[in-house]
């Protein structure tokens, strides 16, 4: 196989470069040619693809999530907004919280158990990368009806991998939900959330500025893991093609991710990172080009450094796998010894990759020749924008006049008891222990609540060192309801938001910050993209009226089997601050002789 | 008098190290971090090998744990007498470092179960259970794959006939043990290991629902203070 | 009555985790000269009759549906003498 | 290079719930004809050199102290061809 460096793509620009297969449109593909001024090569395309792709770039849902910028409430706890790795906010005494909600819906659906456990894995590694230390997960997951086969395949896996994944990591799982609806058998969704705790001085963010700075790569070895995933993965429906891409799931090592933590951990105590990434669906070509957007511009990288578990893989490849487990960080010169030697402590590989340079440029090269020229902001933050058209469904208005009003009402006392057992007995009413008790609820012993409490809640006091003197803690509830969001999406994100903020004041907490899951059909169906901008519309309005921004969150469009979309699924996350953990509320009936209180109408 | 020091020991994916370090501290203990790469004990008077999933858990549970530098030290040590606490993966490796008889294997129920758990105290002679009634029954969180206790014919007599079955569990036997065994100890009385976890259930605001785990830590300073 | 063995072992381009983790193990314990390590499953089926075709088409079945996760693992099937 | 095979199984008198656990599912997905099924490990050890006598000696010391319990395992080797 022939090396196409950007020579060669000068001395043939008429070559056809597979764009279509990589999911790329010909309008998009046009404008990578213009901002070369020439041919991509097929590192650069690999780049572009998945950098351009839906998962990455959010191309369709961009012009609908600016609303929680524009409409954002005034807050002075938020101390990084929408558009790092994770939101962070003030949480009081010098301390701040980061937090975020990430779906891993279709990769959980081709392999439920390595699928839901490397999501647990990107999302710690999200929230590692703002200079934290993860203390918490929480999974809210939607299945196809209990009673449909594909479900018994799907679930326990899913629930075995989140909770394999995330007890190996000595995270606590403080929450989550479990809902059964037919309408999510080809496409269940699995999101999952972590939250992590940092001194409010010491965040660290996705950035790579200082010429002659190194630039490393460290944790797993690079293998064949997703590759193509980013883009047809993840952003396509996967029907007719999934059994030729199954070979191309990622596989998690907790392991090798709780060494990472440590690792990360004592880096930042040290002080030795100056920008840090982690190595998500894009891998290596999110991380460089993001970074290198970010800081002072420029970017040289020699790919044959990249440590490969797989010798036989292409720069193609290398860029575009999606194995798990590793992270990218900005070093100075002087402290890579440093770097070094606590990276080897941990037993964890790392490499210099390249460096920081002024340039304006990525460059990447390959046994020598150059395979990477380009401008790394082109890829990282002007991808394509849509403004794609909106129609309200056809069947909205019969829809909603189909009320429950309808239905025949239980008149008997028979009637009503049977009416009672089917609702004792439907499985979204039922006991969730099954799943929950295959999570650690308990480990490194911060955890205040947790099921069956409508919010989870930790102290931090003892997370880190220099915390003993506070008392305060932080409480979350993530809650959503697809079948309130098909009836009306802008009141149904709104519910969930209610919810969610409910769930965690009831438990003592006040609500601080939002983030959001928001699962979909094809952006490309009119009437899912009305839904998609009603839900957003509706949860935009609603944080502003609540007072608590939206910090941060994640977009999964495609979850459709055909044309049926899944209910539109916005799923929302609330993180609150108690000042004082001890006063936590517990649920249920503590005492003898209390009052009972009705609150609302 | 200086405090009483329980070294707690942290290898490569250990979890429940902050957990045991308070713990000890709680009781009135001096925690003393021991590290898996150094051959040295730190002149500790006892050792609390906590749970977690050292080296992920893979192979077998405490597989590879075992072979730690620090394990050099402590071997033998722990064969002299010294008091050794193996919880979870702690016991785990406690069995597979041959301190223990017998073995770990995976849950009959083959799940992961975390609950908190009924255990009833059997032996109060050891080390760690000198401050328990004998056949009290106390509450710990369980949580762990792996934790049915297995071992031959012969040496389940011996442990029996000895009173060597420290806990057992009550209330239903969560993951199918031989004898509802929960955990057992070395001859001497001076080695514990079991699948609960005391450490999570020393506190009011977080753990368990029981601060049933502080009488480990009583138990041990006593202990050691008569010693 | 025959003994049929299925062998189930990671893709070769699949992460193996485990295998990694005991080949790290090795040169600690003192064992020079391995180079990797893969770890997988071994099942062992008791056949109430022979392993003849029609049996062994079955334990093919089972493997592919049940014993091996084909999307991450290859299996081998061999009867023991 | 050469490439060694070490098959762990559980000895015969400890319950493997693994095994038990799909020799009762087999029938629920239609398959009939298996009286018992046992679930063990596979290792496969890629060897620097050749796998020589004292290479093989070294093996068999892996998998007495490592690869498997020999509490409630037994094991096998063999080379492959
Ligand atoms: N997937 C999950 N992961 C973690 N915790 C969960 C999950 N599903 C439910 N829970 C927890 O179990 C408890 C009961 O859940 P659920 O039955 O949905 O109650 P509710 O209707 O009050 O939310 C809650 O504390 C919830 O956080």
């Amino acid at each position: 196989m022939t090396l196409d460096t950007v020579k060669r793509a000068l001395e043939t620009p008429g070559e056809r470069l597979p764009y279509a297969e990589l999911g790329m449109k010909d309008d998009e593909y046009q404008r990578v040619r213009e901002i070369l001024g020439r041919r991509p090569t097929g590192s650069e395309l690999a780049i572009y693809s998945v950098m351009w792709s839906e998962h990455c770039s959010y191309k369709s849902s961009k012009v609908h999530l600016r609303q929680f910028g524009t409409k954002a409430p005034k807050s002075e706890a938020l101390l990084v907004g929408m558009g790092e790795n994770a939101g962070v906010v003030d949480i009081g005494d010098g301390w701040a919280a980061t937090f975020k909600i990430e779906s891993h819906n279709h990769p959980s659906y081709v392999e439920p158990h390595q699928g839901a456990a490397t999501g647990v894995g990107g999302i710690v590694r999200d929230i590692m990368s703002m200079g934290a230390r993860p203390i918490a997960v929480m999974d809210s997951l939607r299945f196809g009806g209990a009673t449909q086969p594909d479900t018994r395949r799907v679930l326990p896996g899913v629930v075995e991998g989140i909770g394999g994944y995330g007890n190996c990591l000595g995270l606590p799982n403080i929450g989550g939900e479990v809902v059964f609806d037919p309408c999510y058998i080809g496409n269940p969704l699995v999101n999952a959330l972590c939250v992590g705790l940092l001194r409010k001085d010491q965040i660290k963010l996705a950035t790579a500025p200082g010429p002659g700075n190194k630039v490393v790569l460290f944790g797993a070895r690079t293998g064949a893991d997703g590759i193509g995933g980013a883009s047809v993965l993840a952003s396509a429906t996967f029907e007719e093609e999934s059994q030729a891409k199954r070979p191309a799931v990622q596989v998690g090592d907790p392991f090798m991710e709780k060494l990472l933590i440590e690792c990360c951990l004592e880096l930042y105590q040290a002080d030795v990172v100056v920008g840090i990434q982690d190595l998500g669906a894009a891998g290596v070509s999110c991380a460089t080009t993001e970074l290198a957007a970010k800081g002072t511009g420029g970017m040289r990288v020699n790919l044959n450094l990249v440590p490969l578990r797989d010798p036989t893989l292409r720069p193609e490849e290398i860029l575009m796998s999606e194995s798990q487990e590793r992270m990218m960080a900005v070093v100075a010169p002087d402290d890579i010894p440093a770097f070094m030697a606590i990276c080897d402590k941990w037993d964890v590989p790392a490499t210099v990759i390249g460096e920081v340079t002024d340039t304006g440029r990525l460059v990447m090269t390959w046994d020598g020749d150059v395979i990477v020229d380009i401008p790394p902001g082109t890829a990282a933050d002007e991808g394509p924008v849509y403004e794609r058209p909106l129609v309200e469904p056809a069947g909205q208005t019969a829809l909603n006049a189909a009320g429950p009003c309808r239905l025949p009402r239980p008149t008997t006392g028979a009637e009503l008891r049977q009416t009672l057992l089917a609702l004792l007995g439907s499985p979204n009413l039922a006991s969730k222990e099954w799943v929950t008790s295959q999570y650690d609820r308990y480990v490194r012993g911060n955890t205040v609540l947790a099921q069956p409490a409508d919010a989870g809640m930790l102290r931090i006091s003892e997370v880190m060192p220099g915390a003993q003197d506070t008392d305060r803690g932080i409480a979350l509830a993530t809650d959503g309801n697809g079948r309130y969001a098909k009836l009306d999406p802008y009141t149904g994100a709104q519910l969930a938001l209610a919810e969610a903020y409910r769930n965690v004041a009831v438990s003592g907490a006040s609500p601080l910050a939002v983030t959001n899951c928001l699962n979909f059909g094809s952006p490309e169906d009119p009437e899912v993209m009305w839904q998609f901008a009603e839900a957003v519309r509706g949860l935009a309005d609603a944080c502003r009226t609540l007072g608590v921004p939206v910090t941060g969150g994640n977009v999964s469009f495609y979850n459709q089997t055909g044309t049926d979309a899944i209910h539109p699924t916005p799923v929302v996350g609330v993180l609150g601050v108690i000042d004082d953990v001890s006063r936590r509320v517990r649920p249920g009936f503590v005492a003898d002789d209390l009052r009972v209180v009705l609150l609302g109408e | 008098m200086s405090a009483a020091r329980v070294g707690i020991v942290t290898f490569p994916g250990t979890l429940d190290d902050q957990d045991a370090a308070r713990a000890v501290r709680l009781a009135g203990a001096e925690a003393v971090p021991l590290w898996h790469a150094d051959r040295d004990l730190r002149g500790v008077d006892a050792v609390f090998l906590p749970g977690g999933f050292s080296y992920g858990d893979y192979l077998r549970c405490g597989a590879i744990s075992r072979f730690a530098p620090l394990m050099d030290e402590l071997i033998p040590a722990a064969r002299g007498g010294l008091p050794v606490l193996g919880t979870c993966n702690g016991f785990q490796i406690l069995c597979e470092a041959h301190l223990l008889p017998g073995a770990l294997t995976r849950n009959a129920g083959l799940h992961y179960v975390c609950r908190d758990q009924r255990i009833r105290v059997e032996n109060t002679d050891t080390a760690w259970t000198c401050e328990f009634a004998p056949g009290q029954e106390i509450v710990l969180p369980i949580k762990h794959g792996e934790g049915r206790y297995v071992a031959d014919a012969a040496t389940l007599a011996v442990l029996e006939s000895e009173g060597r079955v420290v806990f057992r569990y009550a209330g239903g036997n969560p993951n199918g043990s031989l004898g509802d065994i929960a955990g057992i100890t070395n001859e001497a009385g001076n080695i514990v290991g079991l699948m609960p976890h005391p450490e999570h259930a020393v506190e009011e605001l977080t753990g368990a629902p029981s601060v049933d785990g502080r009488g480990f830590f009583t138990s041990i300073l006593k202990r050691l203070v008569n010693a | 009555m025959a003994r049929v063995i299925v062998d189930v072992m990671l893709k070769p381009e699949i992460l193996d985790p485990q295998g990694r983790a005991i080949a790290g193990a090795l040169p600690r314990l003192g064992f020079s000269g391995v180079s990797a390590v893969r770890q997988g499953k071994r099942f062992e089926l008791e056949l109430d009759g022979p392993a003849d075709e029609a049996a062994l088409s079955d334990v093919r079945k089972m493997a592919e549906t049940l014993l091996a996760n084909t999307v991450i693992e290859d299996f081998s099937i061999k009867v023991e003498e």
